[in-house]
């Protein structure tokens, strides 16, 4: 640490100012854009007031990405958009063109320089949607509580699913999501489709490290279920199994309490959120399968179940219906024998906060059968 | 001047008024006496006058909390009730409610009604309601003195009139009128009612719960008990099958009713369709909410395969909120003598006095220990029709059986965990 | 008590058979019957699938009747229906006729001698609905924890609504409701109006009471917000007026906890309630006035206040659109307008159990203005 | 053999990969180390793709729980992050992250990428996300020791890029590209966003809270960013006049879209009606919701009353279960400086500083203090619009100045009651 500071030294000087990063004629048109439309997937056009036009081009990305390829990035970026690049919330990044003509060379040359594909569009005017990039968080790459890997089970579930990405052919908005576990760093509760990471074993107590990392009376607080009563004279906690849900908030406290079970953690699949207000209210995601086992390197039976979830979609909603839409025209009844899941038990909320759980139970005998 | 100068002022508007009701019992009982019928508390009507005007005066009850009365034998039935001016107004000083199990359905014969008022006459203040919020006959208002020899001419009537619930027992099970006069019915209300009523005697007059139970039955999902909303138990009639239609008729509405507005735009999940010559109903789409039924009862019906949804833990406010029950069993058939019902009932009656709380009513008790452990109680596979939609939340219990071997079990178990795992599936390792 | 009991003697013999009960054309008939309609209010025609009709005749009571008067209706029982009456659940009277042509002179007969006004029926068929009778509770005439009178109430209500009853002239179904308190013994939470009795101040805590009827650890249990705190030297309790939310729930375990107040006890209104599942869900009722004072014998200013309310549904709703479906169409920012209702931090839920009240928070940006 | 066989088996598919990202930057490292670069952690790739090998056989993390990490003058930014496999793969034993603050909008110019790239070559691991899941850029991987001088560095940059938000503190702001190349934006999304973000930058550099606290900006209620799903303050542009309508262009629409299937039918509340000529809206029953002008962009537009829709509390599942944020503020203008949101802001900082419990969101607080204080704390009336419905239970707090006086009340005030009065408010008596 420097006595005395350096001149250039400063602190709080905040983000750069957006405008220095902003291509001219977007900062001429700003907040003056007249209209946008889809040309093609990943191509949207943008006119201003000003009959000044750009060609906002999109391609996914997986999120974790190397310097490298963020500098071949900003070689194209030079070569096609005058130096002028963005990224958007769900991970893709967008180029700015003036120039119409350069778009075909621009989406060839990303293509082949970092492998990125064009798409990930939607055009609501003509009722043509493609799927978004996943949204995600770390899993095994960098994060210390998850129950999945996160990247791996995106490029699989990707994979599968490419051509819904590249081209223009959903129904509506289908917006996936994955958080690895229920900390949900990605908040991706209310998302079209999601998974979460889950544990399903209560946490294995390693006493001494408890007793040498972790404040008993905040460890047993951050439980849910008051499930971790205090051992004052062993200086430890005991775990109560039939009421620990799994969460791993004790695990955040004391890392004495790890609940990692390479064979029982594995994923949720929840659907039908949304946070647009278009048409229906923001909606919170509902769990549809209670767990599928981790199988890397390829997740084969997620991969699996998302498809499946995902086409029972695809096929039968109507236009600019999103799947929460979709869910309540046919009813959940319908939902599960079209997407072949099985209903059980766990799928009834039983969450320790019972109004909460309570407005989820259907008090009404109005059934499909 | 009168007496009660503010209840006076109540009988103007055309609705009839029970004011009215109260005087009127006040000078039969005075002129009767007078005429030398041995009539127990004749000032009483009066007395409760007096009273109430006082509580409009006041702007508060006079009525205190109650002691523990009854008759003998049984447990409940009876509300004891006090006045706190028994000094001013002697009359109401006792004023005991008797709860009158009704017959199914609310049917009476004059005879019937006659006699039971005869004795009412005797040993009470001769005012009733027809019928108190369970369903009961309410006579309202007698001495502790009275209330066993009141019990026993009712008992000598014919037919006799037995006591209904209170307190932390079944409460007197009501229904609709169902097959008696409506065609709607999925299911014959009144005998499962009599039936419930009579095989479950002991619990209806014996308090041994933790807190009341209610079942009410309705034939259909129009529920015109409000089973839905205040009973722990609703017994509602619904079907699986498909709407039986007789296109004729339909023509016969078509020619005055506006099918199209009234019938298919109104349908909740649009399955009615109307073409100007056929209605089709979809009835893999079709909720079963009666709407279309209602409109067309010459054209529509209920389908064949009838029986009942159970909808369980409706309540009032106090204490955890107002609620509406929840599907517990999304169809059941309904068939003589009801075994299925009452498998779930005593299943469900023996978890809840084993591991209820003092106060908790089923529904609540259910929230607390989860809708996993209450279907394994009842018997019940989870079903889809349970939920508005599944759980938005992703902290599931899992059962000890569901987990993969693995060493962070094997090391759980070496370590003595206690593990979740229902006390009536496997036993825990 | 007897030693030996009498012959006579019987417990456990439950309520009369409801076949003895029954008209002999109902017992002809039951479970046989082919439709119903409704031919002039108070009048439903139901016909058997064998041919027979008969002529149900509904007149409202105040629920609180003489045995005189029930003498009478058995009189006329005897003149028109062979000796056989029933009751509805919401208390009114109905007569069961064989013969159309005693119908008029079955009307006049009950008027005349009761007082009972024949109405309270509706036809879906034709889309014309009377008003029901009002369910309700005690009040002051028999109930020791009230905050309102239930019958006076109820009376001045249908005394301005009585049009309604004996017409039908509504586009729906409307069901009225009053609880005088909030233990509800009538259960009037899912109803399209209900009044319900509510106390504004703490229990004033009678020590030398509590100190000789109560148990101090069950009074302070009942308690949901936790505001009763046990002195144990004093072997009494205090409340805390900032939790206490005056449910009464202490009193009733507890005699000596009263929260009477004349000047602050009075009537919250809820609106939107429904138990049928026709077309829409049964739902809960809602606050939308959250006090209104009691002022016996007329009640005035409440009776306005539910005039309003009803006068803003059945002028502006459509045929057969109860008040929930009314109010989800429109909008509960249209219906405080129409209904000319002042919108106060009262009616946003904040009872206790955090997710309950969550449930209704409107997490969107859907607005009407 | 391979020393990643697992991993080496995803690149298979279309989808671009991480691995191939991660093994990048590894063969890049390793030339340019080569050719003499000044690369503080050249194995570092390579080392996170052993880990993740390891992981990908164990089926686990081998990420341990970071300590205390951060670089001079600042609370937070920095993740700190050790390896479980620290002996074997020493290269990842520290494998800190580094959270940037990224532009308003996520908007970059090649010069400024190109200069944070050469920082990160030299000081850390060469890997990023763009972005995490804040909207920070995330530098994942370095060691404790080079934290300071890759700060120091980035604050040599022009522009330079400072430090983002974690743990209890300001989480940093995002927004939508709002007015940059949207022309739904109701409010100046990217402005709103720099300019809070500079105002609070002790709030989001230095933790102090009882819990972190996130702050999104959309445009209009279509909501980009997902504010509404995982922010404790949501400012969602919107408007309350009426819908601009360009009824030519309308007619252009109409000539190949099904206007009244696509727009007329899936309006919410049925406000949109066209007669084939003309579209009418009635604006009095619109709820903003945004449909009809996502399928019409260039004949419809929101109305010119602009300003934002404040939503509060949005949260992931733990502790309660996720939430959707509420209404807090139904509608404010956003003009610069912005000092109503600034005033609302502050208002609920200092409350939550002061009555917040360890780790309780903003939400979970006004859950447990109820709706009313907040409102009074953020000056703010009751309005219809903060609600789906009004409570359905009868169970309502009232303050002490509303009621009347009675002698009941002087009674208790007498007896020293404590009265609920909002500490904000009048004094208690």
């Amino acid at each position: 640490m420097q006595a005395e500071k350096p001149e250039w030294w400063k602190t709080d000087f905040g983000p750069p100012h957006y405008e220095q990063m902003m291509h001219p004629v977007l900062k001429k048109n700003y907040g003056k854009w007249a209209y946008h439309e889809v040309i093609r997937p990943g191509v949207i056009k943008r006119v201003a007031e000003s009959g000044d036009t750009v060609y906002v081009v999109r391609f996914g990305t997986p999120r974790l990405i190397s310097i490298y390829t963020i500098k071949e990035l900003c070689d194209i970026a030079d070569k096609y958009s005058d130096g002028y690049l963005r990224w958007t919330s769900r991970h893709n990044v967008e180029f700015i063109l003036t120039d119409e003509s350069k778009i075909d060379d621009l989406i060839k040359e990303v293509q082949e320089t970092t492998g990125f594909p064009c798409g990930g569009t939607w055009d609501t005017p003509s009722g043509k949607y493609a799927l978004s990039n996943i949204i995600h968080t770390q899993g095994w790459i960098h994060c210390h509580t998850p129950a999945i890997d996160a990247s791996g089970i995106v490029k699989a579930i990707m994979d599968e699913l490419y051509e819904y990405f590249v081209d223009m052919k959903l129904p509506a908005m289908c917006r996936i999501s994955l958080a690895c576990c229920a900390n949900m760093c990605g908040a991706v509760h209310a998302s079209d489709i999601s998974i979460v990471g889950i544990h399903r074993t209560p946490p294995l107590v390693d006493d001494d490290a408890v007793k040498r990392m972790c404040e008993l009376p905040t460890t047993a607080a951050s439980c849910p279920t008051a499930a971790i009563r205090i051992k004052a004279k062993e200086k430890t906690v005991e775990v109560d199994g039939e009421k620990c849900m799994y969460c791993g908030n004790c695990y955040t406290m004391c890392p004495g309490m790890p609940l990692f079970d390479p064979e029982n953690d594995g994923s949720a699949i929840l659907v039908a959120g949304k946070v647009s207000d278009a048409r229906h209210m923001p909606e919170l995601s509902k769990v549809v399968v209670p767990w599928v086992p981790n199988e890397p390197p390829n997740w084969p039976t997620l991969v699996q179940y998302i498809k499946k979830i995902f086409l029972a979609w695809a096929e039968n909603a109507k236009k600019h219906e999103r799947m929460v839409e979709f869910i309540d025209r046919i009813g959940w009844e319908r939902f599960f024998e079209l997407a072949d899941l099985e209903f059980s038990w766990h799928l009834i909320d039983d969450f320790r906060v019972p109004p909460f759980m309570y407005a989820s139970y259907r008090t009404s005998t109005q059934f499909r059968w | 001047m009168s007496e009660t100068p503010l209840l006076d002022q109540i009988p103007d508007g055309p609705w009839p008024s029970f004011v009215k009701e109260i005087k009127k019992t006040a000078e039969m009982q005075e002129k009767l006496v007078a005429e030398g019928k041995d009539i127990k508390m004749p000032g009483s009507a009066k007395g409760l006058l007096k009273q109430l005007e006082v509580s409009y005066k006041d702007k508060m009850t006079h009525w205190k909390h109650g002691g523990i009365v009854s008759v003998v034998g049984y447990g409940g039935g009876v509300i004891g009730r006090y006045s706190d001016l028994g000094e001013e107004i002697p009359e109401v000083h006792h004023f005991h409610t008797i709860r009158i199990n009704q017959p199914s359905g609310w049917f009476y014969t004059s005879k019937a009604l006659r006699q039971l008022c005869d004795v009412w006459e005797k040993w009470g203040s001769g005012i009733t309601n027809f019928h108190g919020s369970t369903g009961d006959i309410i006579l309202l208002g007698t001495r502790s003195e009275y209330l066993q020899p009141c019990f026993e001419d009712m008992m000598k009537l014919d037919p006799p009139f037995d006591i209904g619930g209170s307190g932390s027992d079944l409460r007197t099970p009501s229904c609709c009128m169902g097959p008696a006069l409506c065609e709607f019915a999925c299911y014959d209300t009144l005998d499962v009612c009599y039936d419930l009523t009579m095989e479950y005697q002991n619990e209806l007059h014996r308090p041994m719960w933790p807190y009341k139970f209610k079942i009410k039955c309705s034939g259909c999902p129009n529920d015109c008990v409000a089973a839905k909303a205040r009973s722990d138990f609703a017994i509602i009639g619904t079907w699986k099958d498909e709407i039986q239609i007789d296109q004729e008729a339909v023509k016969e509405y078509a020619k005055w009713m506006d099918i199209e507005n009234e019938v298919v735009k109104l349908c909740p999940t649009g399955a009615v369709k109307w073409d100007g010559k056929e209605l089709t109903i979809d009835n893999k789409n079709c909720v079963r909410c009666m709407h279309c039924i209602n409109k067309m009862p010459k054209a529509l019906k209920p389908g064949k395969e009838r029986g009942a949804t159970i909808l369980i833990g409706a309540k009032a406010p106090v204490v955890e909120g107002a609620i509406i029950g929840w599907v517990a069993v999304p169809f059941v058939e309904m068939k003589k003598p009801y075994t299925e019902i009452k498998e779930i009932l005593e299943a469900l009656w023996d978890w809840w006095d084993e591991e209820g709380k003092f106060r908790e009513r089923v529904g609540e008790m259910i929230w607390r220990k989860g809708m996993g452990e209450f279907l394994r109680v009842i018997g019940q596979e989870a079903d889809v029709r349970m939920i508005k939609h599944p759980r938005t939340n992703p902290f599931m219990f899992f059962e000890r059986e569901e987990l993969v071997q693995s060493k962070v079990v094997d090391a759980l178990v070496k370590k003595g965990a206690k593990w979740r795992s229902f006390k009536f599936g496997e036993e825990e390792e």
